[in-house]
């Protein structure tokens, strides 16, 4: 069907097919820079790496030892949960205030579903973790139907959810010996394996496995392709035959959902069920995400980044505790971390691949 | 041409309103089996909108969408693509962190063979890939030297050929280009419109909406005429001049 | 010779913990031991101090004194501690159940209550039959300092407690509402706000703590109240009892964190010395610290010290 | 200079000049809708008469008293002016997580520097002010030289000045009383002005004035089209012609003088000078720009609404007590507020003016 | 043309680097008094790089920018702006949600006289809207009811002619225009070819970018072609065809 086209065209048959020309010197430090350009969960990695052996020079031993080292998983293991809720929602561009509220309520659910009406504590877990899901459906809906913007949505729902948990629970704790003697099931996450003076608790293995399922889970299947694609450009994946608003939904249901299981594993951390636990759950996971190296705006980062974050995090609280430092002074550290982490993810992202 | 046969997607009077602004005032719109339907208009005829409207991106406020013969009720771009029509959105719709091969394949990942497909539903990456490199060499558009790189690495013109080659590569039924050559350069421009030509030859009709006279003149069977939200009329370029196009388009003159 | 001990606190802003982790520092140095100070980042994260008794286990302390904030709640973590050998005494508030420490260094906070109770009634006289009362509380939580302290008040006051478990419950009239502070200045102003809101006419008004005591009667003094009004509050610190002086606070229960933190030090010394656990106070399931009512304006049947005596076991 | 144009274009001096029609039919919600659009602060004022005749309605003489309208002032004072610092940040399309934690610091080195060092309180207060600014132009140097995401680099600022906070008082509390005595320039914001039972604090008008004026500048003045540029599309304004960078950082500047003022106005409310106080400033003032209507992407929004916000926040609470339903219902109300305020928000940007 | 007189606008050895792309290799730039300049060259060969390095919105690697023979350093477009130089850059620069008149005078905003504007920094609204009345009504490009109105509520078209218009405007000695036309119709199109025609006969010299042969060759005075990110050579329009032009910047041939 060749009409005419416009005559200056007919040269182009002879144009020439090279591609701008790229220049070849290269750094060590341009390598670097690709090098973790490419791997976004290799900053944190190494910081965690380098922090492990700082304070285990300094301290020694007591550092150094097993139970010292998978004390800091034990400690980490609930952060580590929400801040796996925390790392999908923020790859869609999302930010979740809600998460904390959402995994106490749960677990207040757990523990008062049992004691207060009796119900089989296997029933009391499974609404638990509904209540979760619906949290998180009701945070999905309005985010990907209604359309308000996550950090309102979540932050109207913190207040809510926190709410509900006052009420409902009317401040009263479960105590330990209650739920050992009468829903040793609420306790299952508490369970320990003991390896030399290594302790790992059910929890702790739990949330491991949570996060690689999940990097799988993002990395190889379509729905985590998806969810990265709604991150980068939710207009964009529309068009491009992304479910949005099921996909979105989901994530935040599941996000509800892992929050509820945090709730779980909660109870047996401390042992009791406690309406006032996990109030900072959500500025920890928040920065558990960050010093991880994923993007608060959405479609960049890996969730192993958000693990080792949460590590850096747990590393430096206990290591700095066993120093003997003011408390304080870690706070402030861990201000700083926050700020030179996105400093140095900004550095490296000024690469192009 | 053909008026004897049946189109192959119709839409009757389409209306879509934007708070005040009526974008689609009773649109009709048909594209007939096999044709390159050109569609021209000012800036802010609604050509756009109207794409939007039978391609799922939007959903109509008034009006009917049929696809051979059969009235059809997209609610969203993945419902059109499913019934084999293919859209390339006037701004794009890729997602500049992911690679090219996954841009390709969004919404329509191919899994692994056996276990690890059906049950871990893991993609199957080479094959993807794979299929992805032989699309865009088929094309002749891009020198891309990593299916694996971002499309944000890419340059503007490459950005357009990939989302071309996506809509090539996967259009059953019905082809839908909005702007395509809009950014591109000359050589670029040319390309696209082979690869039109090429689409075409395959049975495949194509919607071309573009600013470009000579290009529509050049590759169109029919030329649908958009003014203020409404198909003014439909042409065929054999008939007509450009001029007469243009001036039927700006209200200079009154199609008889 | 290398022995090394444990307080961890609610937090580490409130002065009453500033002073009491000095008052156990002091006697740690004295004594030649270490002392590693932990505390939550709010009043109720107990999630910290959760964190923190693992570190004190890690860290092959001999023993932990604790202020617990979830007095339920951390009772798990506490056993694991006393599994791990250490000995383990609650500070301040009592954990629940309170053998769940190995010993505890409190004020009778009841008693606390009680005492400035019975000085109001006895201050008002003929009028506290139709006194209008502002509770100021601490937490909506209702955490066990905070219930004893309310529940002592309105004991020595004369008013029925209903359950005295719990704060809030109460039918008497007099009571115009309870409010929570935070036991800060910030809640105490904004609690005594609402208070004066819902019945100007307040005349008698409960605190949890100095602070917000100090916060009510910025309160009270934006309505050119603060003369008429009788504030009475639990904790003796140095600027608690200044106010007292400068007729701020009518009267205050004076408690002694000092002496809490430092008996706790000895107690862990002791214990890593041969086991020897400290002995309850005779009749109370707890070592009481003592306390006692300051205030210049003494009245007949309630024992009391004056500021001066208050001005010198003042802690900060 | 008219070479040769392509002849199908020499038709266009015919060319029609109507443009793209109207739809005429205008329902009366239609109108409503555009009303509110061109007037974002009418609904959080509509709300907020709606709030006080609903309260006054139920409670009567108690609620609609000049004392109890003046009090709801006196308790919204502090939120309204750190809202007033966080919806300049908000405008740029910004937040600010550290404003609480600047004025608190602000406030103590005011307090610290007259008690401590024994400098003259006016010297004191405008260190106090100093450090203030000082906080904001580092926010504002890592937002807009550094480059990196407001949320992260007041997340971590929030953290460091509050530890500095607490490790500078060592949780000293300064008494009212000594202020009183030594140091009364610290109360000056506590003074009042008694009209009939309505009582009117220096702060209280001082921050409806602050407010005002900020209003003016940033309606009237090219430095406040700039911020609302600035919000809309940074890159943008830049390219037409905006100082990004000077803007951006003494909008940071600017909000960090203000927290400051709101710690010295602090001082006056709460008597003493406390390290402990303003722990919840941060999410009160995003709550109070929320509920005003505006948005967190920036660029649109007025900061009347801001004030609306703080004063519905503020009705609502005082109201709720009244009744004496438990606190936790007034948490709930607000987290429904939240939410329904950006709904209503979504549903009136949908009209085109 | 003028060969003997200096060129306005001058870059020398320009160098930009994008990560490991250069965008920018070694690239020359001549702007004459008074002439039309237009650039061409493939996708990506660096032309709206160049164009943001002498208008002071990227700074330069390596290179040197001189206006009138004097070494200029713009470190933003502010600098350039103030210097004379006004440009439309390819993606507009417009703040959607600020009106016709706010955008127009971004950066330059005109205050009250007397104690309002000196002390009270009052703008002067009424004025400014007049003078952006006059500037959209002299273009005649626009058949706006509101300078008010916000631009987001503007057609893509419309759009483009708020930027042109605001550079037509104010540029006093160079007026830079990357790729004005690309998304508009023929209508919209040629209006902004007459505005550039009427700007250079104020005696202000253009540089426009455009992958549109025919508009290049009906408005240049001289076309520069960029390819691989620098300077390939400069034709006169009258000497070479666009068969030519279109030869030497895909490299098909070379110029001589
Ligand atoms: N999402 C939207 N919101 C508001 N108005 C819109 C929206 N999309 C389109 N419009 C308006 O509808 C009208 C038609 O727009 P449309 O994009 O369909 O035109 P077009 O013919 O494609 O123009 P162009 O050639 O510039 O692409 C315009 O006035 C436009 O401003
Ligand atoms: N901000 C940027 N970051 C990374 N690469 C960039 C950036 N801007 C331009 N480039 C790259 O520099 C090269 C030149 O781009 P430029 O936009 O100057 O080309 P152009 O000639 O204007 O192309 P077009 O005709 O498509 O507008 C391209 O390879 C482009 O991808
Ligand atoms: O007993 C202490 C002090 O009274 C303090 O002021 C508040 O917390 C309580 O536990
Ligand atoms: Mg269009
Ligand atoms: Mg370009």
């Amino acid at each position: 069907m060749s009409k005419s086209q416009q005559d200056f065209e007919s040269v182009l048959s002879d144009s020439a097919t090279d591609v701008a020309s790229f220049s070849q010197k290269k750094t060590l430090l341009d390598k670097i820079q690709s090098l973790l350009h490419a791997n976004p969960a290799l900053v944190p990695l190494i910081v965690l790496m380098l922090s492990l052996l700082v304070f285990g020079l300094i301290l020694g031993e007591k550092f150094f030892s097993p139970f010292s080292l998978t004390l800091i998983l034990q400690q980490v293991a609930i952060v580590g949960f929400v801040g796996a809720a925390q790392t999908l929602i923020i790859i869609t561009a999302g930010i979740d205030l809600s998460v904390g509220a959402i995994m106490v309520l749960s677990s207040v659910v757990m523990g008062q579903f049992t004691f207060r009406y009796g119900l089989p504590v296997e029933f009391a877990i499974l609404c638990g973790l509904g209540v979760g899901a619906i949290c998180g459906f009701i945070n999905g809906f309005l985010v990907a139907v209604v359309k308000l913007p996550p950090f309102i949505v979540t932050l109207g729902m913190w207040q809510i959810v926190l709410a509900s948990n006052f009420l409902y629970s009317a401040n009263e704790t479960i105590r330990s010996q209650d739920i050992a003697e009468k829903a040793a099931a609420l306790h299952f996450f508490g369970e320990k394996v003991k390896i030399g003076g290594a302790v790992f608790t059910y929890g702790v293995i739990f949330m491991v496995v949570l996060v690689l399922v999940l990097n799988y889970i993002l990395n190889h299947t379509a729905w985590g392709r998806h969810v990265y694609a709604i991150g980068d450009d939710s207009d964009a994946a529309e068009l491009s035959g992304v479910q949005v608003k099921k996909t979105l939904i989901s994530v935040y249901v599941i996000a509800g959902l892992i929050c509820a299981l945090a709730g779980w594993v909660l109870i047996g951390r401390i042992g009791s069920v406690s309406p006032t636990a996990g109030q900072f759950a959500n500025i920890e996971s928040i920065t558990a995400v960050v010093i991880g190296g994923i993007s608060l705006f959405g479609g960049r980062g890996s969730i192993m980044g958000m693990l080792f974050g949460a590590l850096i995090v747990g590393v430096f609280s206990l290591g700095l505790r066993l120093i003997g430092t003011d408390p304080q002074w870690t706070y402030m550290l861990i201000g700083i971390l926050i700020i030179s982490a996105v400093a140095i993810d900004q550095w490296i992202r000024r690469v192009s691949a | 041409m053909n008026n004897n046969i049946e189109p192959i997607l119709t839409g009757r009077g389409l209306v879509k309103r934007y708070g005040r602004v009526t974008a689609l005032d009773h649109a009709d719109f048909d594209l007939y089996p096999g044709e390159i339907l050109a569609v021209i208009g000012d800036n802010g005829a609604g050509k756009s909108s109207m794409i939007k409207a039978v391609s799922g991106a939007t959903i109509p406020d008034e009006g009917e969408v049929m696809l051979e013969g059969k009235p059809v009720h997209f609610t969203s771009p993945i419902d059109a693509r499913e019934a084999g029509i293919e859209t390339v959105y006037q701004n794009l719709a890729l997602s500049p962190a992911l690679s090219i091969a996954d841009n390709m394949f969004m919404g329509r990942e191919v899994r692994k063979k056996g276990f690890l497909g059906k049950y871990m539903r893991m993609l199957d990456r080479p094959k993807m890939e794979q299929i992805a490199r032989d699309k865009l060499s088929e094309l002749g558009l891009l020198t891309i030297q990593n299916i694996n790189q971002t499309v944000e690495t890419l340059s503007g013109g490459q950005r357009q050929g990939v989302a071309v080659a996506r809509a090539a590569a996967f259009g059953s039924k019905v082809i839908i280009l909005d702007e395509p050559t809009a950014a591109l350069g000359v050589k670029e421009s040319r390309k696209v419109l082979e690869l039109i030509s090429d689409v075409r030859s395959r049975g495949i009709p194509i919607v071309l909406i573009s600013h470009n006279m000579p290009h529509v003149f050049e590759v169109a069977d029919r030329i649908h005429i958009h003014r203020l939200g409404k198909r003014l009329c439909v042409i065929n370029p054999k008939d007509y001049s450009m001029s007469d196009a243009v001036a039927f388009m700006t209200g200079a003159k009154e199609p008889t | 010779e290398g022995l090394s001990a444990c307080l961890i606190t609610k937090t580490d802003t409130n002065p009453f913990f500033v002073k009491m982790k000095e008052g156990a520092e002091a006697k740690a140095k004295e004594m030649g031991m270490t002392l590693k100070s932990y505390a939550g980042k709010i009043d109720g994260d107990s999630e910290s101090q959760v964190a923190a008794i693992e570190t004190c286990i890690a860290d092959g302390a001999k023993g932990i004194l604790l202020t617990p904030s979830d007095t339920k709640g951390i009772v798990p973590a506490v056993k694991q501690a006393r599994d791990a050998g250490l000995l383990v005494i609650a500070l301040d508030t009592p954990l629940e159940p309170i053998d769940a420490a190995d010993a505890t260094f409190a004020t009778d906070n009841f008693r606390a209550g009680e005492l400035i109770g019975q000085w109001a009634a006895a201050t008002l006289g003929d009028k506290a039959k139709d006194a209008k009362i502002a509770m100021l509380d601490l937490a909506v939580s209702q955490p066990s300092v905070g219930v004893l302290r309310d529940q002592g008040f309105l004991k020595g006051f004369g008013i029925d407690l209903g359950d005295p478990n719990k704060w809030g419950d109460e039918s008497d009239k007099r009571i115009v509402g309870n409010e929570v502070t935070a036991g800060n200045e910030e809640g105490g102003r904004k609690a005594m706000e609402n208070l004066l809101a819902k019945d100007p006419m307040i005349n008698v008004v409960y605190t949890i703590n100095e602070p917000a005591a100090a916060g009510a009667y910025e309160a009270l003094k934006a309505l050119d109240r603060q003369d008429d009004v009788l504030i009475v509050s639990v904790d003796g610190g140095c600027p608690g009892i200044a106010n007292v002086k400068d007729g701020v606070i009518g009267a205050t229960s004076q408690q002694y964190p000092l002496l809490m933190a430092s008996k706790g030090i000895e107690a862990i010394a002791a214990w890593a010395k041969d086991k020897t656990k400290p002995k309850n106070t005779e009749g109370k399931d707890f070592f009481d610290t003592g306390v006692s009512l300051v205030t210049d304006k003494p009245v007949a049947g309630v024992e009391s010290i004056n500021v001066k005596e208050g001005t010198e076991r003042c802690w900060g």
